[in-house]
């Protein structure tokens, strides 16, 4: 039998105003366990919480219940002071006479008995609570990032600034990611390699950062502050230790026909290739798809050629396992493949291509030096058409529903860009809304307009077909209610962005969410937007959803906050209030696991000695220091055997119980 | 011997309401089961059996014993025992009405179980004669005659009449009320009964159960009977409900439990079986955790233990409910067949 | 039928949720008929949903649509524009309780650049 | 309606999550919006802990009306209770309408931490519609009743 | 069907004898040629009292929970509705599905002794199945029956005719598969005002004795310890005093099964007293098939079942009241 004392809370006049506590502190003494109860102005103020104490101390009090504001409120509060004084505090619980009670009632009859009948509740709970410890496990002092394009090197930057070891796992051979591949940005115009390259560069240098480019993550496993991770680092058949990034092998190699990715595949690299002058690592890596050497087994040209004896073609792909604390979801996005758009003849024409395509041709080091010259031809095209949501918005099987947002901003870009360095350029930007939420996003878009003379017409284009060595474009011009035609040069498709389809992957293996679009899911759209639902899991960048590079860059800071936040601790202090499985009573039938959000039952055969019959069964088994103690589970389990420690079967009914008594 | 028209039945059942309750068995949902007989009740006295059987007017599947109730931090206690009123049951079979001799080898014997006996006391037996009997009845196994039921008042239906024959001082006080109603048998009645009663006798001989050996089981070896590999075999499809447990007219087994009612407890008792898992759970466990000791146990009681406690009486009747409500099929004569039969 | 009766009773036959068009336009970007028709694509959807029912009908442009599908094909959003001028034009039909198209005026309208399909689907749909 | 209706306050009882519903119910509690003393609030982490046999007991117990609340399908801070609990509920709700119980006894509502306005009117919405019922003498346990004393 | 079980009682002795299997659990003869019981055959010898005719309906499926555990290979012979069962406990790791040699078993229906006894055969003594026609011999003559007017309610419903776990299969006569309307008995309840519906209910389950035999048949009631069995669960009983306890055990009880239920309907078939609970499970797979898709418990053994699954569109609980009838 448990020891009660019951504490009512005034709160000055919000709660006696209108709950007689006496009354409530008299009817206390009635209830099975109480055996003290009393009333003060402030139960949260010092002397308040005093009160409590003493009582605790004096009348050996095993259960409290304190009726007062919300739980929300002072529940930490009152169980902080239950413990100071060798009280558990989940032995503590609140009865809400405040929010739901004195405050919305009017008559203190009504009010008092009300109260009372909470005040009841929680007596009734507390005689079946039970000291709840709260599992504490280690915290690994060391992240893991996955994806080192900005928001994967922001956070980690960050992680590393705040003293933590962090390891960047990229599946290319360089970081930077897709804004390493971009001219400028948006809306200061400033070079995207100006500021992302140095970036780079600290991430490199950073001596709590460890790089593992031209790597991927082949399975995690564990919980928060515990998981280990076996990262795939593949053969670039060139030694790290060795290479110098001279790329003398690179201008030797003989094999120059394979498409240069980096460049959206506008011009070609060779076998042997460093991705880009500013790669980080700047370590050559051999294409064994495209080398002679792997082909015919002849050639070893980069082989001779290299003076530091780096190459090496018997490299192995690697296995390592590395442990860590929390890990970092920063996968990022692809352009959309064009393949069904027929309308837009983008397979079927060279100069019809995306804004990506559209970056490397404008960007110094591209594939064009810089030059606007249409792939075709290499002629300076005078007529260029924008076409705006190309993929986005739509809802036939290969378009997105989802807007990609960042493409309305780029487009301005481009098309300022155009303007200004070839005034005699025409540009046409179709749109069907320009979305500029931003600062000094809508000024850069009517500067387009009104300093630039680009056209923006409101409506899209319906074809785009080959005529005569130009491009014509059918489109609609909306507010002149009129079908257009423009022979154009150049088309640059707004193609959506998607998730990198490692998302999908990567999710499953984190057993985290992810939403019908691939994109990972936050644990909460509004006040967590960085974390996963999965404990120690957080998300940067695209991954998460479309974002243009300072929200990428500060939801990366955002995500490295989390991050430090939980390596900051030494030891997690799990939520004592988690599902507990009675092995006595599970079957084995899986329904629990199928509904846990977390991964955090798992099925293990176990002997069990159930009254002398020992046998091995199979039963539910839970990670506590993974489950986040929602109680789905308990409800799935037919034979009552998952039950919520803090919030058990019984415990609720009992509530039940005084409520309707 | 009296006799009542089927057609004036109705006036008897209210006659006999109007001073004491009468149950007799009605149709309620489609099932025949003793119920207490009111204005428009679907009497069903040509179904030869209930579901549940008689036993259940005097010893009810659940009954309150006491109860306890909170004023503040006091709690007083008050049995629930009280003194039943005179009530009538109509429509007993002879086994039914044998087997309540069987519950008062056990409620009447010290200590005496005052509910049942106050119920016991006061309750009038009306019985009457199996017109039709059915293959799974073999209470001819146990001399009882179902043609000529034992009881406070026997009853036959034969032609158009009810024929009322009080057998016990109780039963000719019930019938002095009724006295209006019933009228004397004649000669030619008595001749039609007695043909009734012949033909009765004659299905009886052709049951398919009318000979059952029970030779076996009166030999006095509790430990060899107890230890035999049969049971496993038999048992081996039981499936552990209570089926025929709360169809039996002779189980006397029951569980106390309490309820919590929120302003005090209700200590009830309730019928228990040996075939449940929690039968007699104790704190270290169930002292039978197989269903082949819990089904041996039944059985064991019924034909072993029963009878070396009580003058070797089964605790069995014959009423066949067991063999028909069984959902695997599984019965007290094919244990019986089992261990004294041709397998033995 | 009042015009609100008879836009909700297009929607229906036709299958169409206008609601779902995003206003881009590019139904009538790829209408290959689009100086043939008084009104086009996109304006049937807006006016259908928003209450100008009367001018389709007053308008011959139903029946200037050569049904090629290129505007349900490439609408993003699945509004079918087609199957809502193919229900206009049955309204029409049907209220007039005649053909639009006579089997003998045929030869006439026809334009050399009308490819085959759509006569033949014409002819099919609109002589019944 | 009767007078007995009129007299009649039910009893109801409120399963609310606490990371919505609850702060909900707070909400509407700080800005002292009106609603029936006679809906008593329980407590727990997620809708999708509430057990059918919570709400059963409820009535056995002498409940007139249950109503549960969760976060907004798509807000549960557990990422995915709620549509556990939607189709629970859902099932078992039908399946009391199916014995016979009325409709109105039981219901869901999707109340999110800044609804407490919300919170408020669909709570006088629900009482109001379970006062016009009456009594629950349908599933219910007669035991439990105040008029049920000993040996009665 | 007679050449159904010669043809499954010589494969039995074949594989017993080949020794495939150890054991094999099958349908004994009773006493009066109805009362069929479900029996583990160890020899062949033994084997002679198989029996499979229209009264083998007890659904052996949940026995094998047990038997797969034990040493050796176990042949079961199981008719359709059967393998949904088995396949179902597969889904929750009940059973060993290695330790068990499956016969898929053709099934022409069940007969219901009940219903034989009900149309006004007393006494019977045997029964002899024509094909089209049943003949119950009785201690008061011959009565004969349309077979398909005799059948059990579950066959009556019969969910199809198709196996949907077996090792081999044994069908002489190809069954019609056409699944019947299984919800014409749920949709006439629906129909009834909430008041006949409670008084329907009420009047049923005031019936129940509590014998368990529905949950103690049930192949998805295989828990270890049932909550109302367990004294720590809060709800445990073993009678029902009130009224409102048989309302929360049928309720409790249909809730934890759904969309587990096979609809085997044996729980029908063993009550006692002759409640409809297959309404009551039945309730909530047409529920589940109307809210969340069609779906058949048991059909294979890997689909989520609806109740531990969910789709950010699943209807909103006030579909209920939105469907019209009183609020």
């Amino acid at each position: 039998m448990q020891r009660i004392g019951v504490f009512i809370c005034w709160c000055g006049s919000n709660i006696a105003a209108t709950v007689d506590v006496k009354k409530v502190a008299a009817a206390a003494l009635n209830e099975p366990g109480v055996v003290f109860s009393a009333d003060y102005q402030y139960m949260c103020s010092a002397s308040g919480q005093g009160l409590v104490k003493d009582a605790i101390r004096e009348k050996g009090l095993t259960g409290v219940v304190v009726c007062s504001c919300s739980p929300r409120m002072h529940e930490a509060t009152f169980r902080k002071a239950a413990e100071s004084c060798g009280l558990n505090p989940y032995m503590v619980e609140i009865a809400n006479i405040r929010e739901h009670c004195s405050w919305i009632h009017k008559d203190v009859a009504e009010g008092t008995e009300k109260a009372v009948i909470l005040m009841r509740a929680a007596v009734a709970k507390v005689n079946l609570n039970q000291s709840l410890v709260a599992g504490k496990s280690d915290v690994v002092k060391r992240a893991l990032v996955i994806g080192g394009g900005i928001a994967g090197i922001q956070t980690a930057l960050d992680i590393a600034e705040a003293g933590y070891e962090v390891d960047i796992v990229e599946k290319k051979p360089t970081i930077g990611g897709k804004m390493a591949q971009l001219d400028k940005t948006f809306p200061t115009l400033d070079c995207s390699a100006c500021i992302l390259t140095p970036k780079m560069v600290d991430a490199a240098a950073h001596d709590k950062i460890k790089i593992y480019s031209y790597s991927e993550v082949e399975s995690v496993s564990g919980f928060v502050g515990n998981f280990t991770a076996k990262i795939r680092k593949k053969a670039r058949f060139v030694k790290e230790d060795l290479c110098t990034g001279c790329g003398l092998c690179t201008e030797k190699c003989p094999s120059r026909k394979t498409p240069n990715e980096f460049n959206e595949g506008m011009n070609t690299r060779s076998a042997i290739y460093i991705p880009f002058a500013q790669a980080v690592p700047k370590y050559a890596v051999i294409d064994p798809a495209a080398c002679l050497h792997f082909k015919t087994g002849k050639c070893g040209l980069c082989e001779r050629t290299c003076d530091a004896k780096a190459v090496d073609y018997n490299q192995k792909d690697e296995t390592i396992e590395r442990k860590y604390g929390a890990i970092v979801v920063a996968t990022g996005y692809n352009v959309i493949k064009l393949d069904n758009f027929g309308e837009y003849g983008y397979t079927e024409n060279p100069d019809v291509i995306t804004s990506l395509e559209l970056e490397r041709i404008m960007n110094a080091a591209g594939p064009t030096g810089g030059a606007l010259l249409r792939p075709s031809d290499k002629t300076h095209p005078q007529k260029i058409v924008f076409v705006q949501c190309v993929g986005s918005r739509g809802q036939r099987p290969c378009d997105k529903p989802y807007c990609s947002k960042i493409c309305c901003m780029y487009t301005a870009k481009h098309a300022m860009l155009i303007r200004e360095k070839y005034p005699d350029t025409e540009v046409y930007v179709f749109y069907i809304d320009v979305r500029t939420p931003g600062k000094n996003f809508e000024e850069f878009y009517r500067r387009a307009v009104e300093q630039y003379g680009v056209h923006y017409v409101k409506g899209q284009v319906g074809k785009v077909a080959e005529n005569a060595g130009k491009l014509r474009v059918y489109g609609s011009d909306l507010l002149m209610n009129e079908q257009i035609v423009i022979d154009a040069d150049l088309v640059v498709l707004a193609a959506a962005i998607e998730p990198d389809e490692s998302a999908k992957k990567i999710a499953t293996m984190l057993t985290t969410g992810i939403d019908t679009n691939n994109f990972l899911t936050e644990a909460h759209p509004k006040l967590r937007p960085v974390e996963s639902a999965t404990a120690g899991i957080f998300l940067s960048g695209v991954c998460q959803g479309p974002k243009d590079i300072p929200e990428t860059v500060s939801q990366a800071s955002a995500a490295a906050v989390k991050v430090i936040g939980l390596l900051a601790k030494d030891q997690i202090t799990c939520n004592p209030c988690v599902a507990r499985s009675d092995e006595l009573l599970c079957n084995g039938c899986s329904s629990c696991e199928k509904v846990c959000p977390y991964g955090a039952i798992t099925y293990i055969d176990k002997e069990v000695n159930d009254h002398g019959k020992r046998e091995v069964r199979r039963i539910a088994s839970v990670n506590e220091a993974v489950c986040q103690g929602c109680g789905a589970c308990t409800v799935a389990c037919p034979s009552g055997a998952m039950d919520l420690k803090g919030f058990t079967n019984k415990q609720i009914m009992a509530e039940v119980d005084a409520i309707c008594r | 011997m009296l006799k009542i028209k089927k057609s004036n039945l109705d006036k008897l059942y209210a006659a006999i309401s109007e001073r004491q309750i009468l149950y007799v068995p009605c149709n309620v949902a489609g099932k025949p089961n003793f119920a207490v007989w009111g204005e428009g009740a679907d009497v069903d006295l040509v179904s030869l059996k209930t579901v549940k059987s008689a036993k259940e007017v005097f010893f009810p599947q659940c009954e309150d014993i006491a109860s306890f109730r909170k004023e503040g931090k006091n709690i007083s206690v008050k049995s629930e025992h009280k003194e039943s009123g005179d009530f009538v049951v109509f429509g007993v079979r002879a086994c039914d009405c044998k087997s309540f001799d069987i519950l008062d080898s056990v409620f009447l014997a010290d200590p005496v179980d005052t509910f049942y006996k106050t119920k016991r006391e006061h309750g009038t037996v009306i019985t009457l004669a199996c017109s039709k009997p059915e293959e799974t009845c073999f209470c001819s196994a146990f001399g009882i005659d179902n043609a000529e039921p034992e009881g406070d008042i026997a009853t036959y239906f034969a032609g158009e009449y009810l024929y009322w024959s009080p057998k016990t001082e109780k039963g000719l006080n019930l019938t002095k009320t009724l006295n209006s109603l019933l009228q004397t048998a004649t000669d030619k009645d008595n001749d039609a009964l007695e043909k009734e009663q012949k033909k009765i006798k004659e299905i009886t001989g052709r049951l398919p159960l009318y000979v059952l050996d029970l030779s076996y089981w009166e030999a006095d070896d509790l430990l060899e009977k107890f230890n035999s590999e049969k049971w496993k075999a038999l048992s081996e499809s039981c499936i552990g409900c209570g089926a025929c447990t709360f169809v039996c007219p002779t189980c006397q087994c029951y569980d106390v439990r309490d309820f919590d009612k929120g302003h005090g407890v209700q200590r009830y008792r309730c019928w228990d079986s040996c075939m449940y898992k929690d039968f007699t759970m104790m704190a270290h466990g169930t002292p039978r955790p197989t269903q082949m000791q819990r089904f041996r146990q039944r059985f064991m009681h019924k034909l072993v233990y029963h009878p070396s406690n009580h003058e070797g009486v089964f605790s069995c009747v014959g009423c066949g409910r067991c063999v028909e409500k069984c959902p695997m099929h599984i019965n007290i004569v094919k244990v019986i067949k089992t261990f004294g039969g041709d397998d033995k | 039928m009042d015009l609100s009766e008879q836009a909700e009773n297009i929607k229906r036959i036709s299958g169409v949720d206008t609601k779902k068009c995003l206003r881009c336009g590019k139904c009538t970007a790829s209408c290959p008929n689009y100086e043939d028709m008084e009104y086009h694509p996109h304006q049937f959807v807006y006016f259908i949903e928003n209450g100008y029912l009367d001018r389709l009908l007053k308008s011959d442009a139903a029946f200037r649509c050569m049904t090629c599908f290129a505007c349900v094909e490439r609408c993003p959003r699945d509004v079918k524009p087609a199957k809502l001028i193919e229900a206009v034009r049955l309204t029409l039909v049907r209220q007039k309780d005649s053909n639009r198209l006579k089997p003998y005026d045929i030869i006439e309208n026809l334009n050399a650049d009308l490819p085959q399909q759509a006569i033949v689907s014409a002819m099919r749909k609109y002589t019944k | 309606m009767s007078v007995e209706h009129e007299s009649f306050k039910p009893t109801i009882v409120a399963f609310c999550c606490n990371w919505c519903s609850y702060a909900g119910a707070d909400l509407a509690g700080s800005g002292r919006m009106q609603y029936p003393a006679n809906v008593k609030i329980i407590k727990v982490p997620c809708s999708c802990r509430v057990n059918p046999t919570f709400v059963l007991r409820a009535f056995q117990r002498g409940a007139d009306g249950v109503i549960m609340c969760g976060c907004h399908p798509g807000d549960c801070h557990y990422s995915t209770g709620n549509y556990y609990t939607r189709r629970r509920m859902t099932m078992l709700f039908d399946f009391l309408d199916f014995l016979g119980i009325e409709r109105g006894r039981t219901r869901v509502e999707w109340v999110s931490a800044a609804e407490g306005a919300r919170f408020a009117s669909v709570m006088n919405d629900f009482v109001k519609n379970v006062t016009e019922l009456g009594p629950n003498r349908k599933i219910t346990d007669l035991r439990t009743k105040p008029e049920h004393k000993e040996g009665e | 069907m007679q050449k159904v079980a010669e043809i499954a009682q010589k494969r039995a002795i074949q594989l017993l004898n080949q020794g495939v299997v150890n054991r094999v659990i099958g349908w004994k003869k009773g006493e009066f040629g109805y009362d069929e019981t479900p029996a583990v055959f160890t020899t062949a010898a033994g084997i002679e009292d198989f029996r499979y005719d229209v009264f083998s309906a007890p659904n052996l499926s949940k026995y094998l929970i047990d038997e797969s555990k034990k040493e050796g290979k176990i042949l079961a012979f199981l008719k359709p509705c059967d393998t949904y069962s088995f396949n179902q406990l597969i889904k929750e790791h009940r059973v060993n599905r290695d330790n068990v040699y499956i016969i898929g078993i053709e099934c022409g229906g069940m007969a219901d002794i009940n219903t034989i006894r009900n149309r006004g055969a007393a006494g019977v003594t045997d029964v002899a199945d024509n094909g089209q026609t049943v003949i119950a011999h009785t201690l008061y003559g011959d009565v004969t029956f349309d077979k398909n007017e005799v059948l059990l309610e579950k066959c009556q419903a019969c969910k199809g005719k198709k196996h949907v776990i077996f090792d081999e299969l044994i069908v002489v006569n190809p069954q019609d598969d056409e699944p019947k309307n299984r919800f014409a008995g749920v949709e006439a309840i629906e129909n009834m005002t909430p008041e006949e519906r409670f008084a329907f209910w009420r009047e049923q389950l005031s019936k129940c004795i509590r014998c368990n035999a529905c949950r103690n048949v049930c192949p998805a009631c295989s828990c270890l310890q049932c909550v109302f069995d367990n004294p720590r669960s809060g709800v445990a009983s073993k009678a029902s005093p009130d009224t409102f306890e048989e309302q929360l055990y049928h309720i409790i009880r249909a809730f934890h099964v759904a969309g587990r239920c096979t609809d085997c309907g044996e729980c029908s078939r063993v009550c006692p007293q002759d409640i409809p609970l297959h309404l009551l499970n039945r309730k909530f797979i047409k529920d589940m098939n109307a809210f969340y898709g069609e779906y058949k418990a048991g059909e294979d053994s890997e689909t989520r079942p609806p109740l531990v699954n969910f789709s950010k569109d699943d209807a909103e609980p006030s579909v209920i009241s939105d469907k019209g009838g009183d609020k």
